[in-house]
């Protein structure tokens, strides 16, 4: 497989959707549906182990995660519990989408907050509101998770988010 | 490629091999080969004390090394290698009781005597000497400012850089296996790397030299004794200028090595063995030794201690001569912990009686024969 | 250019990678010469980060394989230790 | 500079009560527990000595005692390491300019015999491999005494703040903070007689026995005597030539990370980073998460040689990676003010005309590990050099035995590979050690052929092949 993003550092999402089979639009505005950015085969099984419905198959530790959507609840138990911080939610909602990532940085953000909306090379590409926050004492991965709600179009490109400083 | 013929094949590149082919390359030996199973240096040499002393109790070791200090004190410029340079920071026997006094007292006259300027010193003058000196009871001590010490490393460093400059053959990694005689007279030699013709050999391969003098049916009284080594962090240099010794304290020997840290050890021997393993037990004991003799020792640490073989006679004396039984074959080995000092010495010596036949310095002391007359010298005192 | 004498192999005896390449360039690529005569390996750090760095400019300047060259010995004590502790302890106070 | 908050770590729970110590007669307030170089660092005070021979600026740089860049005088006592000594209220420290006289004491120490600690098996190392197999073999029935040169167990998952891969029976998901904690409380429970502050010095043969001796504190000599000893004592940080590259504020990760994530200190305020292994963009992302910027990470390699998820998690949060650069200099006057960088060619030339200069107070190095062997080297264990376990290593049969009898390695000290196998290798030696000593019964052995499945499934994807061939040759079969 091309691993050209090894020399960048991230995945572009055309690389990304080689990788992965995307969920279809409908199963996108259905409910929150769980998408791993996981593409090395590496040792490692939690999301696999953890998720309630065994959407995510992993035939030895070695294989990558493949989530079955149709069968994904969107509890969102594998962003949280995920070592390599790779797994994320997408939502669609007519013009926003919600996207629900790990953040393990301070500080955690509050319910509706805006925050700012990083890409996958930490590019600032917007604000954002936050819809929901599981605190590190709620999650089971030991991991806060933040939903944010962004532009439709910026679902697939909005992976992190930084609180914005006083008076920024 | 390694030449197949030489005039003067040498086994061992200790000091004594190499400063030996540096005294025959002066006296127009010009076709030398020098033959190390291991790396130069790595046999004895590495692993000595580095001390440089006059103070012995008998004439031949006195009129010996008085010959060495002068050559040690003149090889940086001789082999322009300024770098190599013997330290004359001298040495200081601490004397804790009376018989330990008139013993130096009557080695200091014949030191004396021979031109050595030694003297006996009080507590104070000692501890004026080394200031963190213990002396609370030291009732004096045996003081020669002339000798030293010098850098093992750099004199092999300097002897070998000189010698390949100047044509003599340096192999290292080739080990000796065998010395061929024909018609009672030395025909060449075996390695690891083929067969050299050469009429001369010179055994200088110390505790190893036994090893080829069994392949050749002769036999001296040289054994391998392991004996170890500590050197400790650096500190201020000057704090402990000479090589400082005490009988009272295990045969402590320690000094200051120019980068300010101590080398040294105490005389726990084992053997004899080929096992060259560090113990722990001498660790401690010399910790204990050297913490008596300057307490404040105690604050720094030891950053390595390893062994290495004094190859030991009976009386503690080299085996320095010509071999009878063979033609052309020559020993210088067995120096029992005393062969780097003594190695310009040894190796004038040696190479006088090689080109010349006889020489001017007391060889005959060392005379490989004394032992199967049963002429053993005094013990020399192995020190340092 | 590099200036190879600002670059510290060895930070207990100070030697810098200039003093060990220009030891090679003489033709002394022996780890256990280079390592005695510019006293690499010898000091309080016990050679824990210098003589890896060694062996690799030996096998870079001389084409061989780091494989083959011969590390010196570990010698006791692995730490350094004062004399004091070894003695039995600093308790005397 | 001392970390307020952290998103994973309590520091304010974990500090001791405040001191203050005296630097060249200034007072600085300090905490119960830590070291006089993390205090004096959290000060701003990065120069510890000046060198002997060149005079030039020594700071911290390994921080775990092993480099001697920090020594300085204490209380009047030339030399003392002080990134493993620690403080004391009223403390007096000194920066050492050259060499220091001896103290002008003339008092004796007194001769003790050693204190003795009797046990079936003696382990070095209290890390992931150690404290598992302390915990394997006692719950094999075998008397085990642990030592470990830190004044915390867990090795190197004391500072990690990320969670760990694998499975989640082992841990997998857990960060490597709580991992050691969880190992700790495993191994007491199970009996382990631990000894913290404790650095072995040698190991010995003492009849048919080992004896393993070492220092507590820097103060008191342990001889421990045992049947089989266990060597997991991990791996030691590469270093890599450039110029000034002894400056103050070059720091190896290893010594970051303790600074911050140990001690809750910052390290600096921005810094470079080079290598872009695992331990390199890890610790950009702990840097980020105690709020110290990372200016960038250099890497010689075309590519990121971590694992691709965490090199994204600090790339999503603005750090650059430049692949195929490398760092050509530290620039500054006593300590780091500049990095300058700069692209390189094929043959890992600097390409001229490519260069960068930053302004960062921190250079970090990150560019590899290889296996602490030294203990066994010393003992007499047969090493080889074996490049996909990243250095020197030890030959070692199925049950981790090396060529010298009794003596077993596991962990980073038998090659460089990830905690879970650590911990998985900590459980083959304790359970082999078990056997060995006759503590353990059969059941031990049906236990060690399920840990060799662990092992083997783990290392069987692609990251496993480099350590798979690499075990091809250190295996004696």
């Amino acid at each position: 497989m091309n691993d050209e993003y090894l020399s960048r550092g991230y995945l572009t999402v055309e690389e990304l959707r080689k990788l992965t089979p995307m969920p279809s639009e409908e199963r996108l505005k259905k409910k929150p549906v769980a998408v791993p950015e996981c593409p090395q085969e590496i040792p490692c099984t939690p999301c696999a182990e953890i998720c309630p419905v065994n959407a995510i198959s992993m035939p030895t530790p070695n294989d990558r995660p493949m989530v079955d959507y149709d069968k994904c609840i969107g509890c969102s138990l594998c962003v949280q519990i995920c070592p390599g911080l790779a797994f994320f939610m997408i939502h669609y909602r007519g013009e926003v989408a919600r996207i629900t990532l790990p953040h393990e940085l301070l500080p955690v953000p509050k319910r509706g907050d805006e925050v700012i909306l990083l890409n996958r090379k930490g590019e600032n590409v917007g604000t954002g509101k936050v819809v929901l926050v599981i605190p590190r004492e709620k999650s089971v991965g030991d991991t806060p998770v933040v939903t944010v709600e962004v532009p439709v179009e910026l679902a697939w490109e909005v992976r992190a988010i930084r609180v914005k400083e006083a008076g920024e | 490629m390694m030449k197949n013929k030489v005039d003067v094949a040498i086994i061992g590149g200790g000091i004594i091999g190499l400063y030996t082919a540096y005294e025959l390359h002066k006296r127009g030996v010009d076709n030398i080969a020098i033959y190390e199973k291991n790396y130069l240096g790595s046999g004895s040499t590495f692993r000595c004390g580095t001390g440089i002393r006059q103070q012995f109790g008998d004439e031949a070791n006195i009129r010996m090394m008085k010959r060495a200090v002068e050559k040690w004190t003149g090889l940086g410029e001789e082999i322009n290698f300024p770098k190599f340079k013997m330290a004359q920071t001298g040495y200081l026997f601490l004397l804790y009781d009376e018989d330990e006094m008139s013993r130096f007292k009557k080695n200091v006259e014949l030191q004396n005597s021979l031109g050595v300027p030694s003297r006996i010193i009080s507590p104070e003058e000692a501890q004026e000497i080394v200031p963190t000196l213990d002396t609370s009871e030291v009732i004096g001590a045996s003081w020669n400012p002339t000798d030293g010490k010098a850098n093992p490393f750099l004199a092999v460093h300097g002897l070998a850089r000189y010698l390949r400059e100047n044509g003599v053959e340096i192999n290292e990694y080739t080990e000796v296996r065998d010395v061929i005689v024909k018609g009672g007279a030395v025909d060449g030699i075996k390695t690891s790397r083929g067969e050299v013709k050469a009429e001369i050999v010179l055994n200088a391969a110390n505790a190893w030299a036994k090893i080829i003098n069994e392949k050749l049916g002769v036999n001296f009284p040289i054994e391998p004794y392991k004996h170890q080594g500590i050197v400790s962090e650096p500190f201020k240099k000057g704090e402990i200028k000479p090589m400082v010794i005490s009988f009272r304290h295990g045969g402590a020997y320690l000094t200051q090595k120019a980068n300010g840290g101590i080398i040294g050890g105490i005389a726990l021997k084992y053997g004899p063995t080929w096992d060259l393993t560090p113990t722990y037990d001498f660790l401690r004991e010399v910790a204990k030794n050297f913490t008596r003799i300057i307490p404040a020792l105690k604050y720094i640490t030891i950053i390595r201690q390893w062994a290495g073989y004094y190859a030991e006679t009976p009386d503690h004396n080299a085996v320095i001569g010509k071999v009878k039984e063979i033609d052309g074959y020559y020993i210088s080995a067995g120096f029992s912990g005393h062969g780097f000092m003594l190695a310009p010495a040894a190796a004038e010596g040696m190479a006088d009686l090689i080109t010349k036949g006889s020489t001017s310095l007391p060889l005959d002391f060392y005379d490989p024969y004394r032992f199967e007359r049963g002429e053993l010298r005094e013990q020399a005192v192995q020190m340092g | 250019m590099t200036d190879k004498s600002k670059i510290i192999i060895c930070r207990c005896n100070e030697v810098t990678q200039k003093e060990i390449e220009d030891l090679i360039d003489q033709g002394i690529t022996d780890i256990e010469m280079i390592k005695r005569i510019t006293h690499i390996g010898m000091g309080p750090c016990q050679g824990r980060t210098c003589i890896p760095l060694v062996a690799g400019i030996i096998a870079r300047k001389t084409g061989m394989r780091i494989e083959d060259i011969v590390i010196p010995a570990t010698r006791i004590p692995v730490r350094p230790v004062a004399m004091g502790v070894l003695v039995g302890g600093d308790d005397e106070e | 500079m001392r970390i307020e908050e952290h998103p994973v770590i309590d520091f304010t729970r974990r500090r001791g009560k405040k001191v203050t110590i005296y630097f060249e007669g200034k007072p600085i307030e300090a905490y119960e527990g830590e070291p006089i170089a993390e205090a004096l660092h959290a000060a701003g005070i990065r120069v510890m000595n000046y060198a002997p021979k060149t005079g030039r600026a020594r700071g911290l740089f390994c921080a775990i005692g092993k480099c001697s860049s920090c020594l300085m005088k204490v209380n009047g006592i030339p030399n003392v390491r002080t990134c493993i000594t620690l403080v004391e209220d009223g403390m007096k420290v000194e920066r050492q300019r050259g060499l220091e006289p001896l103290p002008r004491d003339y008092r004796p120490p007194k001769w003790k015999e050693a204190k003795r600690v009797e046990a079936d098996i003696i382990i070095i190392g209290g890390g992931p491999a150690g404290l598992m197999a302390g915990a394997k073999a006692a719950e094999h029935g075998a008397k085990v005494a642990l030592m470990d040169e830190n004044p915390i167990l867990g090795g190197q998952l004391v500072k990690q703040t990320h969670k760990f891969f694998g499975k989640r029976e082992q841990f997998a998901g857990v960060r490597g903070i709580k991992i050691a904690e969880i190992l700790e409380k495993d191994a007491r429970e199970k009996g382990v007689d631990i000894y913290l502050e404790t650095s072995a010095i040698g190991i010995f043969q003492d009849g048919d026995r080992k004896l393993v001796a070492a220092v507590r504190k820097n103060k008191e000599l342990i001889e421990f005597v045992g049947k089989a000893v266990i060597v997991a004592t991990g791996a030691m940080e590469k270093m890599i030539p450039f110029e000034n590259n002894d400056l103050p504020g070059v720091y190896g990760a290893g010594a970051i990370q303790t600074l911050m994530n140990t001690y809750g200190i910052k390290p600096g305020k921005r810094v470079l980073i080079v290598g872009a292994g695992n331990v390199g963009v890890i610790l950009a992302y702990q840097l980020i998460q105690a709020g110290v910027d990372v200016i960038a990470v250099v890497e010689a390699m075309p590519k990121v040689g971590a694992y691709f998820v965490h090199a994204a998690k600090i790339r999503r949060l603005g750090v650059p990676i430049y692949t195929r650069h490398t760092i050509l200099r530290a620039e500054g006057k006593e300590k780091v003010e500049r990095a300058v960088i700069a692209e390189i060619d094929d043959r890992w030339q600097p390409i001229p005309g490519t260069e960068k200069t930053y302004d960062v107070d921190i250079i970090a190095l990150a560019v590899g590990l290889r296996p602490s062997i030294e203990l066994l080297h010393q003992a007499g264990a047969q090493i080889v050099y074996v490049r996909e376990l990243s250095g020197y290593v030890v030959r070692h049969d199925d049950r981790l035995e090396t060529t010298v009898r009794g003596i077993f390695v596991a962990g980073d000290s038998s090659g460089i590979e990830e905690a879970t196998t650590a911990m998985l290798e900590g459980k083959l030696a304790g359970l082999a050690a078990a056997l060995f000593v006759g503590a353990a019964d059969l059941r031990a052995i049906d236990e060690m052929k399920k840990v060799r499945q662990d092992i083997e499934e783990f290392r069987s994807g692609p990251f496993g092949e480099r350590i798979r061939i690499g075990e091809e040759k250190v295996m004696i079969r």
